[in-house]
């Protein structure tokens, strides 16, 4: 984008144009971004045992916050459910939303999303005797997702006829595959690439179904002053490789090693 | 508000508050059922099993619905039962609902003068005739109140069902917020329908509890 | 089970962390309890009014508690009231605002019932002796109402605890919630994580509700005479 | 009005026998050595203070208590030991108590049917015809379908006697019937028993009420803290000069001159 | 024993004076027209059947009930109107009801002392004293920390007489205060009230004692459906011969010869 070579300095002048005073000086002013992460979905945003904030969507928020305030600690952490996340934009409790938010277009009418920093892909795991191969086998039987993600979004649209099981929890959601609770489990595809490595006995029968989805920040609906800034500063990210080296730290580990970074990471 | 979105969502409140309905309503009888064995235990103070039963109580009463739920549905597989999600909802509010009808029937037995009991057996009754026609009616008369709020109380614990993915109430709201960030709706209709269902029921238990006043021995 | 899951609790700060949320529980709980209690004596009195405009609006807004579901007044009061009126309020101070609200309304219907079961000539020899109203409920009414208020008021505050599980909607990171980050964490080292977590939870939950139970049925048979 | 007893009565048999009855509360002694015939047709009045254990020996009577030695004689047969079927026993006793008899959530008809239903398994036909003339004879025919709540004390209490003569007892027990009473009430309850007594009916009476003791009784018995002091076969005598220093003066405390 | 009026008394004007009373419940009329004079130091009893009215007319007199028309005159005061100052007034009216009317929640010395304290704010000490001379003189010194429910019926009743007696009433009211006692029980209350009497205290009594009534009484008020049919100034006349065909009927209901 034109934008491309914006430097922080810059974005600073252009707002300082503007009679009212955006978010982008507020957060200034108070020396602190309030973020929406998740605290139990790991890889992408969890709490760890230390009680610290970690994950892919974490280190991203780190940086942004590093390049905006200085500080990659001048971070206030809100803790979201995926049921109430653009509450929280909506209602300026959060500045940023970071909680692994797919782009969609229910979703866009409500908030506004910055350019995206991941692209999702929706695989299919289902237990080896009985492989589901295409997602017309899943007439009649039970599918399990996991509740807000783009999984549950995508079947919900598009195949209203398939019964979904919904469990609130990662955890749950593949305790109930183990379980036999349904006939598959539908899922990001590179979280199920990363399970049935541990997982022997069930295999990813469809690896990638429907659009692309992409992952991308947040910001409340007509917040154009912190969209652009953020625009920026992702599309700043994707060129400098620190994505790419996000994905490493964090991702990497919790995939399986055959997974191209490509098929996650955008601008690759 | 949408009006589009809401009549397009109204069939998912209606199958979530059938499925409520449905299994609040078998959960519920079965939870007096051991409520009432429970209640008649400890009532004749009957050894061992009373006390059997007042750990279970504790148990019950004290513990969160969501994690009882948990166990059954995620834990009892680890063992080889295998219960569907709706057979673990019922014996989820079965197993917290006993208690508390335990504790409300129990109330009401007690409050059954002494007195009855022995007029009944003076009159030539059985313990069981006694039980049965005598100290049970009015039992349940005087404890009806209790047992009525509790049968709202039940139905509304229902909302945790989501734990174990039954699509409650507040599962289906839950989905509609975090899928099409309708939340002003989903509130809505969630609101609308508990109380579509919950008026007619506590209207009808104020009705049953006028009706039972009899056991109001005087005034 | 093979993996020792026990150890989970000793990993980093989990133990600490999930007190920690314990303390979240305990915290919104404990506050609006007392609040309830104290409330709830006071609405309880109205609603013996002899006023029926007090009596009818008392009576609504106990229908009204009982029937909207304390995860839609959260929400309302969380979001809602920012959304429209644009002032942020702490969302421990909207928990404990909407658990107030709900236990106020509950605990005052406990207060009715008891109130309205003292014999009438309580009251009538209290005005004979020449006491004012408030005096009436003070030394004479109040007193006596507590022996039958003490059981279902702890049956309330016990469902008061175990009802904060809602609380992570408006961002407040209780026992539950904690638990279910430290499983997510730790489910892949630790495959029974969540039976050792949730029987954590299960355990600490009842250590809170079960003392209560239990001062309440010492209460009830030292009441009996 | 003591009915003049038949000869031929006195020389049968007693229907009640109670032989030397002790009966303890953990460590009182609630009954010391009780000794008392009740002979067919007879009125038997217990006074005494309160505690002194006339309640107590009408519920060893009727097998609401155990007794601990002694033994308890109808028609001849013991029913104070164990193996006594009492389903039968009680219904040849009828008992009628102070207060909250009835059963408040039956009519009184179901009232007065229960046992004759459930118990003797009589035909409902049969047992309603003899419930309506029974009501009819206390005057509450029309209360047969009311409620107890909706009936006075006084009229409670007669339905209980209606209720305990339903199964043809042999012997009546009234325990304090008309002691949370008002007067009318009382006097209609006691006009009921009086009528009772003038048929012929067997009655224990344990009450308050000197003047209707006086009246209605063949014998008074006095006790005081479980024994009987007196026992008088002049009811009239009793209440003028009673032979004990005692019931002397238990009988002054109802006098105010 | 009906004490001997001085005659200065009688001149003077009546502490209590209820002119042309009535009150309904809705439609029933529960006193008609009452006229009432109670002198200082004088004992009325008020007798009649249950729902007579003598209920209500106490219950008028401290403000329990509102009165439709007609006056009550305290110490020649109205305070039937709107406006008496209750608090005060009750200070003046000790009243002691059927039962259940001690607290049960307060030892018996504070509920004696409620009153004092918190009412008339006097000292504790000072009020202390009082109450325990006077729990002397009922015989209960040694109950003073004991809980109503420690107590018998008629220990309770004693009590209630103290506590009503502790604001230093002008008159004191007794709705059949013995009504839900045993015979000793009723004994040892009703010899309290006549102590009372001996002592000059002015009393109005509602009773079903009639013995007592007829002992204690300086005049008797004898009441049937909310109308005063009879008043004697002669209390052993009217127990023989009621100048009323009622009143007579009335107290047949207590012979049985
Ligand atoms: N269930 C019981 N447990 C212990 N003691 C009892 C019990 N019932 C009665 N007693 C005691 O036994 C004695 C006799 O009691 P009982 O009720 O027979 O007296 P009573 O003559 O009927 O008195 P009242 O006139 O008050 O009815 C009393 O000392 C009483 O306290
Ligand atoms: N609160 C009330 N509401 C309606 N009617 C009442 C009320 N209290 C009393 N009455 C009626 O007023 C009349 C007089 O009642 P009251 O209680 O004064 O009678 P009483 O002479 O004291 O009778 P008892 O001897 O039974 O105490 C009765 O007909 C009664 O039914
Ligand atoms: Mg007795
Ligand atoms: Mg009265």
């Amino acid at each position: 984008a034109c934008g491309a070579g914006a430097t922080n300095d810059s974005s600073e002048g252009s707002v300082a144009n503007i009679e009212d005073k955006t978010t982008v000086d507020t957060i200034k002013e108070n020396d602190v971004i309030r973020i929406g992460v998740f605290g139990d979905k790991p890889p992408f945003s969890y709490v760890d045992a230390n009680g610290d904030n970690q994950g892919f969507d974490v280190e991203i928020s780190k940086k942004i916050a590093e390049d905006l305030l200085g500080d990659s600690s001048k971070i206030e952490w809100v803790i979201t459910e995926a049921a109430n996340r653009v509450e929280y934009l909506e209602t300026g409790k959060v500045d940023l939303m970071m909680a692994n938010f797919t782009v969609t277009p229910e979703r866009a009418e409500v908030v506004d999303f910055a350019n995206p920093y991941m692209k999702v892909s929706i695989g299919i795991v289902s237990p080896e005797g009985d492989v589901i191969t295409d997602v017309s086998q899943l007439e009649g039987k039970q599918l399990i997702v996991n509740k807000g993600t783009t999984a549950e979004a995508y079947f919900r649209e598009n195949y209203p006829d398939i019964e979904l099981l919904v469990y609130e929890q990662n955890t749950e959601t593949f305790q109930a595959l183990l379980d036999g609770r349904g006939a598959a489990l539908a899922h990001d595809n590179t979280l199920i690439f990363g399970w049935i490595k541990d997982n022997p006995g069930f295999v990813a029968g469809v690896e990638a179904i429907g659009n692309e989805d992409t992952i991308a920040p947040a910001v409340a609906k007509g917040d154009t002053a912190l969209s652009e800034w953020v625009n920026a500063e992702i599309d700043t990210l994707n060129e400098s490789g620190f994505i790419a080296e996000a994905y490493e730290k964090t991702l990497a580990p919790a995939f399986s090693s055959d997974i191209d970074p490509a098929s996650v990471l955008i601008n690759q | 508000m949408d009006l589009d979105f809401i009549r397009k969502a109204i069939p998912m409140y209606q199958e979530a508050a059938f499925l409520v309905l449905r299994l609040g309503w078998i959960g519920i009888i079965f939870a007096f059922i051991i409520g009432l064995i429970v209640s008649i235990v400890r009532y004749y103070k009957l050894p061992v099993l009373s006390q059997f039963f007042e750990g279970y109580i504790e148990m019950s009463r004290n513990t969160p619905l969501m994690i009882q739920l948990f166990f059954l549905y995620f834990g009892l597989p680890q063992v080889g039962i295998h219960l569907s999600a709706e057979v673990c909802g019922i014996l989820g509010l079965t197993f917290l609902g006993g208690s508390y009808f335990a504790e409300a029937i129990r109330g009401g037995l007690e409050s059954v003068p002494n007195i009855q009991m022995e007029s009944a057996s003076s009159l030539g009754l059985s313990n069981t005739q006694t039980f049965l026609y005598v100290i049970f009616p009015q039992a349940i008369a005087n404890s009806f109140p209790s047992i009525g709020a509790n049968i709202i109380f039940l139905l509304k614990e229902t909302s945790v069902f989501s734990a174990i993915a039954l699509a409650d109430l507040v599962f289906v709201a839950k989905d509609i917020m975090g899928l099409y960030y309708k939340t002003n709706e989903a509130l809505f209709l969630m609101v609308t329908t508990y109380l579509v269902f919950l008026l007619p029921i506590s209207l009808l238990i104020h009705f049953i509890e006028r009706r039972l006043r009899f056991a109001g021995f005087g005034n | 089970m093979q993996d020792s899951g026990i150890n989970i609790l000793f990993e980093g700060q989990n133990l600490q962390r999930i007190l920690e949320g314990l303390g979240q529980t305990v915290f919104v709980a404990i506050i609006s309890v007392v609040l309830s209690f104290i409330l709830g004596l006071l609405v309880g009195m109205l609603m013996t009014s002899r006023n029926i405009v007090v009596r009818f609006v008392t009576r609504l807004y106990l229908e009204v508690v009982r029937i909207v579901p304390v995860l839609v007044m959260l929400y309302i009061l969380y979001f809602g009231l920012t959304r429209w009126t644009g002032i942020h309020i702490d969302n421990r101070v909207i928990a404990i605002f909407v658990f107030t609200f709900w236990g106020t309304a509950e605990m005052a219907d406990i207060v009715r019932a008891s109130v309205t079961s003292i014999p009438k000539i309580q009251w009538e020899s209290g005005q004979a002796l020449g006491l004012t109203a408030g005096q009436l409920y003070v030394y004479v009414i109040i007193p006596q109402t507590v022996r039958r208020i003490v059981p279902p008021a702890i049956n309330l505050a016990t469902r008061m605890v175990k009802t904060t599980a809602l609380l992570p909607l408006i961002g407040i990171i209780e026992v539950i919630k904690v638990g279910q980050q430290v499983i997510e964490v730790s489910v892949k080292d630790y495959p029974s994580a969540s039976f050792w977590i949730y029987g954590l939870i299960f355990f600490l939950y009842f250590i809170v509700c079960y003392p209560l139970s239990k001062l309440s049925k010492k209460l009830e048979l030292k009441w009996q005479e | 009005m003591a009915r003049v007893r038949r000869g031929e009565e006195t020389l049968e048999s007693p229907i009640l026998k109670l032989k030397h009855v002790n009966k303890y509360y953990g460590e009182t002694q609630a009954l010391a050595d009780i000794q008392l015939d009740v002979a067919k047709g007879e009125v038997v009045t217990i006074i005494g203070q309160s505690g002194c254990g006339k309640s107590t020996a009408l519920r060893c009577i009727n097998g609401l208590e155990q007794i601990q030695s002694g033994s308890i004689l109808l028609d001849g047969k013991e029913i104070a030991a164990a193996g006594t079927n009492w389903k039968e026993v009680r219904q040849k006793i009828g008992m009628v108590f102070q207060k909250y008899d009835l059963f408040p959530h039956m009519t009184v008809l179901d009232n007065v049917l229960l046992a004759p239903l459930k118990v003797q398994k009589r035909k409902k036909e049969e047992a309603a015809e003899e419930a309506i003339a029974l009501l009819k004879r206390v005057g509450l025919e029309d209360k047969a379908h009311s409620f107890p709540r909706q009936l006075s004390g006084g009229q409670q209490q007669r339905v209980a006697i209606v209720r305990a003569l339903m199964t043809h007892p042999e012997i009546m027990l009234f325990d304090e019937v008309t002691a949370a009473l008002d007067p009318e009430m009382i006097r209609e309850v006691l006009n009921v028993i009086l009528d009772l007594a003038k048929d012929g009916m067997t009655m224990l009476i344990v009450t308050h009420e000197m003047a209707f003791a006086e009246a209605v009784s063949d014998k008074i018995v006095f006790m005081e803290k479980g024994n009987i002091v007196e026992i008088s076969e002049d009811p009239k005598a009793f209440f003028t000069q009673p032979q004990s220093q005692r019931a002397n003066e238990f009988i002054n405390t109802f006098r105010f001159q």
